[in-house]
């Protein structure tokens, strides 16, 4: 085991993925000698050559619809898209190409790639550098969805993203791109499946599910509900498409309510969907009503006002504090 | 100040002309020497068969047997002359109009149209026949071509890789982009642009003011602007295109100057936008016609080439019909298959959920679907 | 009151607005001359001219962002993307320009466009033809997302969004193009609120929701189970973003059962949103989990095969019957 | 076979050379015979100004009272020779990097930076300036300029759209479709790129292998390659852009060949892609210093010159940073307003709910937020 960034985890495992298999590429805006804004391709180039981390000129759809020709070719591309909000030009590369080539040819052409999208907010940055776009895709059918949360599963998830002969988007929280963890190197990509959620604490008062950076948030906020004698289990939900809804499920089950937190706007955000699809498993285990702790449907904020945005450890525990029906926000709303 | 040139009308590469002449063209010639009687007359007969295959199309989509139809008539040399200057392992990345090049490859007619019958979004295997299935969204096709021909040059193979498009297409981002990617790893791809003077009502003026083979120029991508009903001008310019992408000179744009003579689609009412004369105008640049004259200048019977050519036309025809007919349609619970790869927890519920649907129509010994109430 | 089509309704629409309002032009792909693929804007280049009506390039980005710019200019375009599938090219501009603007300055740039877009299957398409897009566009904040379900309110609708100050994407159930109906074209743009459900039928036992083109379906649906003693009350979506909670949760407030039905697929679909909304607000009214009916997580089927993607009459009623826990077709699962 | 140009050295149309000497230029000379050595002090004031603007900006960042800057350094003449051209009811649409033009437009230099400091999206009122906001999606903002020169033909005014974007911009689909567009319409538009050879890491040999003021033509619309760092021959360039925009012939594309003389934001390490010799041959062009020596050849005193700069410099920069620093932050509740002009039923719940959990903190009586608990 060794102690690495979340950063160099995802360098560790573009390494590890390009050394096994010659037919991975990587492609994106300042990948190569620069190692890409994050620094996530760092040494990649001088490594593995410019055929196989490429830079390119700055236009979305044609990163993502040039890789898509090289699938078509027996590639293996790994697009790095800069920034969450820059994911947009390429959109229809990725619901119109990218998602339905599969189910269009009947299964003849698979689409191997891995879409890297830093994102998320929190790091003060300015327009479209901070947004939460998940929803979009795990929305369309075709394409897989994932998230981790630390180190282990960025250079874990990373590997099987890319070994996944279906189309994977991968989100990584930016904002936890410094922050260090154990990273089990040799251990290649064993791991949970690249499907499955993970308790990542026990509980049984209620069961908090968050994905990306907001895990961290949610385990601090486990901590200190512990102090006021709420036992919160908390589930990283990592597949946002599909969602592991067995192992949700069997929480809610257990503690009878569900808090969902995410960063993304309230509406249509994968809190929803969880709450829609818990409600429907779970009715009559439930003793209050899913709640979401998330964004605003806001577009997102300039900095200086970014945590009014963002939930945050308290936000979440007026969260719990409502599915438990203890005192909160909105009590005075109650009767 | 750097000027565009603006239409023009010279500029046409031309190797035989609208009356069957043979025009010399000192840079195409040389690519051609080899296209002898024998090679014509098989241009000829690829070229009544895609009209032929064409016809069947429509008069399916009439009588009810096909949901729709993009047509080609008037496009038959531009396809059949791209189409003929390929290898069969150079990829092809077609829009949705190009069931000569399908045809080219050995796709078998019904599989070009069962598409358009709507019981499948591909008729063929892309990889069994180096060619993807149709584009619908414009332009897009674009992009993967310039991936594909990158892949080529990172692998080190020789093949190249070759597009589809319409001048209507050249508007779309992506088909820029195209150029931009193309042009900046010289890749081995071509650029074929079947100008047909159409983007359903839109006439090709709306699109740009001056050629679109000037386009490319400017990003710094060659182009050969040819007539697009002479099926020599498409197979020669084909083939020096595709010469230069094999020989590491990476992308050629070749704009082919044809003539959309039916409706978009068959959904489509050309009356509403366009004139009449245009139509007879170009009937006569008609490019079978036009290959006939010059095969009959070239002393050969016209009757006697038109019969050979009907005979394989007649064939291609008579199976496909049958064929089309006969298809199967396709089972409920295909709508679930090769969504993904791999299992997928959220659709393979649906899935169930669905089958568990379905059973109950059966139970009620219903013998149509949704009966059972 | 005139018997029209759906789609003379449309364009009886256009009309209206465009002569109210000089600052009205419309932008799209072959609407001139042809009047567009659907004939909506037959008639009108006609009547106001090139400059009003204006054929654009074969390029929708290019045709929302120079709308964009028309905005800033004063005027108040009406965009025609040709079929749902055709929408993706332009979300970049939609996501992040038309949604935003009006945010990032602070509300001194207002985007008062109408994007119409007509959407949805069972009308033998090819692919990208039949889509239901409209999960993408609710989930982002800024846009108002609405669909008409019949002629008067396709007449009315349209004209109250294009007299809107917000940007409105405007869903057109292309599948009820032909249908008839009756319509108060001296009424202008009078009607209820753009934002506003319509109940359209009334019923005790269950609440249904629908929009666009599975209104009729619901509405058939709920005469069928009449003969089943079932009272279904049947409500009109009608506004996507926002939807009408107040409407909806009064109804299941009376009836403690809901259904929500629509073409796009199930994840993320607006029957997530509602449900999870629904259940939020109604949770100790609730007499079993909000159901849903909808389009399944793949990419619209081949035209011989829609009608197992898309929710019709059957669809529904076995739904219904899963809300009023009767005998339906996931009885076998129970237990 | 038309032929691209490659990228030659020949083409860059200047007035004053990097050693000052006024160099004579048939096209460009009749549009700065009123530029007198007022006029042209005035220029060299205001590229002073801006350049120290970008300074502060810097510095502020550094001291962190900015979040993020994008320095300008290098791209004064091609930003104030564009800036001076325009008349005040041109309406502009910028990137992110034209503080230079902001400043022409009369915008308070801290309303500038205060995006930068994460105190608001805008800093100004788009039409109070006729100047749009930055725009940090690349390209995004010639489809607006585009479509508001489209307005500005169809309602008959007289005034032309300006946008301004990078080298790495040209890739992207929509600046290729805003020339579609432009050029179908004959859009009263100038495009002014500034080729300042970088974006972020990528060199501009990346984007396109051929002169990015190759690219227009092909699209028909006519070009002008310019010395981005004569502050005279931008000027020019531009003018003789505007006057084609408001005599009805269309668009024009202006290639300011400049360079980006520091990091690509505050965040960005140059020294990992770019090599120090670059920054020294480009150096020995600077704007500032050129017009300077020119100036000095025609008898003004250089150190009497830049006193009087300084002084217009020094107000700007001491304004600036009080401003800055005395800025208010926003409040909690600003985050809800704007989103819609009229109400809004989810929104406005949510904003109900945030502003009950808000009241908890002031209820609880901390004084600092998210302390209730
Ligand atoms: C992105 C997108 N926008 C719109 C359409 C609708 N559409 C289908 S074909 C067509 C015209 C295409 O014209 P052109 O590129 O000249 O090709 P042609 O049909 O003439 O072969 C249009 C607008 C589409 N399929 N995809
Ligand atoms: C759509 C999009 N993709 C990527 C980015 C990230 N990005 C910001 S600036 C930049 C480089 C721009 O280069 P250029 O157009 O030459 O302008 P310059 O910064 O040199 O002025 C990139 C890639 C972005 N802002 N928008
Ligand atoms: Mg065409
Ligand atoms: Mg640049």
């Amino acid at each position: 085991m060794s102690a690495l960034t979340f950063g160099k985890a995802l360098n560790a495992g573009l390494r590890h993925s390009m050394e096994a298999d010659s037919k991975v590429v990587l492609m994106g805006e300042d990948i190569g000698k620069l190692g890409g804004v994050f620094r996530i391709t760092d040494g990649l180039q001088k490594d593995f050559g410019q055929h196989r981390v490429i830079d390119t000129p700055l236009a979305e759809s044609g990163i993502v619809g040039t890789a898509v020709g090289m699938a078509y070719r027996g590639f293996r591309p790994v697009v790095e898209i800069q920034f969450d909000g820059f994911v947009y030009p390429a959109f229809d590369q990725i619901v119109s190409q990218v998602a339905k080539l599969h189910y269009r040819t009947h299964g003849q052409v698979s689409m191997p790639l891995t879409i890297r999208i830093p994102f998320g907010g929190g790091i003060g940055s300015p327009e479209h550098h901070s947004e939460s776009p998940e929803a979009y895709f795990a929305h369309t059918a075709g394409l897989r969805v994932v998230s981790p949360s630390n180190p282990q599963d960025a250079y874990v998830m990373l590997q099987q993203a890319i070994a996944c002969n279906d189309p994977v988007v991968f989100f990584e929280p930016k904002r936890r791109y410094h922050e260090r963890g154990e990273v089990d190197l040799d251990g290649g990509m064993a791991g949970p499946d690249l499907g499955s959620a993970v308790i990542r604490r026990r509980g049984t008062d209620v069961t908090l599910v968050a994905y990306g950076a907001l895990v961290k948030t949610a385990l601090d906020a486990a901590t200190a509900a512990e102090d006021d004698g709420i036992s919160i289990e908390v589930i990283d939900l990592r597949s946002l498409s599909p969602v592991d809804y067995a192992t949700v499920e069997a929480s809610v089950k257990r503690t009878g309510r569900l808090v969902v937190t995410h960063e993304a706007a309230q509406t249509l955000g994968l809190g929803a969907e969880i709450a829609a699809s818990i409600t429907e498993r779970c009715f009559y285990h439930l003793e209050h009503a899913p709640v979401r702790v998330t964004g605003f449907d806001i577009p997102y904020p300039y900095s200086k006002l970014e945590m009014h945005h963002l939930p945050d450890l308290d936000r979440i525990l007026d969260g719990v504090d409502r599915a438990m029906d203890r005192p909160n926000s909105l009590s005075s709303l109650e009767g | 100040m750097s000027q565009p040139a603006g239409h023009r009308d010279e500029g046409l590469i031309q190797l035989i002309d609208p009356s069957g002449r043979r025009t010399p063209n000192e840079e195409l010639d040389p690519w051609v020497t080899d296209v002898d009687v024998d090679a014509l007359r098989g241009l000829h007969t690829d070229m009544v068969a895609i009209r032929r295959i064409d016809q069947e199309g429509t008069a399916l989509q009439r009588q009810g047997e096909l949901a729709l139809w993009p047509p080609l008539l008037g496009q038959e040399a531009a396809q059949i002359g791209a189409g003929r200057a390929l290898e069969d392992d150079d990829f092809i990345f077609p829009s949705y109009r190009e069931t000569g090049l399908a045809y080219c490859r050995g796709v078998d007619a019904e599989d070009t149209l069962r598409v358009w019958r709507g019981n499948a979004y591909s008729g063929w295997d892309p990889f069994g026949k180096n060619m993807a299935t149709p584009q619908i969204i414009i332009g897009a096709q674009t992009l993967h071509a310039a991936g594909y021909a990158m892949g080529i040059k990172y692998d080190g193979g020789s093949q190249a890789a070759i597009t589809f498009f319409g001048d209507g297409a050249t508007s779309q981002g992506d088909v820029n982009e195209a150029m931009v990617f193309a042009a900046s790893y010289q890749a081995p791809v071509v650029f074929f642009c079947q100008n047909n003077h159409w983007a359903i009502s839109e006439p090709v003026e709306l699109q740009s003011n001056t050629h679109i083979a000037d386009r490319p120029v400017g990003f710094g991508i060659p182009s050969l602007r040819v007539d697009g009903n002479d099926v020599l001008a498409c197979l020669a310019a084909t083939r020096i295109a595709l010469d230069r992408a094999r020989t590491g000179n990476g992308p050629t744009f070749i704009e082919a100057v044809t003539y959309r003579m039916g409706p978009h689609t068959t959904a489509d009412d050309p009356t509403r936008y366009r004139d009449a004369n245009e139509l007879d105008l170009w009937a006569a640049k008609d490019p079978i016609e036009r290959l006939e004259k010059h095969l009959a200048g070239l002393g050969l019977d016209t009757a006697e080439l038109q019969a050979g050519a009907a005979v394989v036309a007649d064939a291609v025809a008579e199976k496909l019909r049958k064929a089309i007919i006969g298809l199967q349609d396709p089972q409920p619970m295909d709508v679930f298959e090769n969504v993904y790869s791999q299992p997928h927890a959220t659709l393979d519920r649906q899935r169930e959920h669905y089958a568990l649907y379905q059973q109950q129509f059966a139970d009620a010994g219903s013998a149509t679907e949704g009966g059972a109430r």
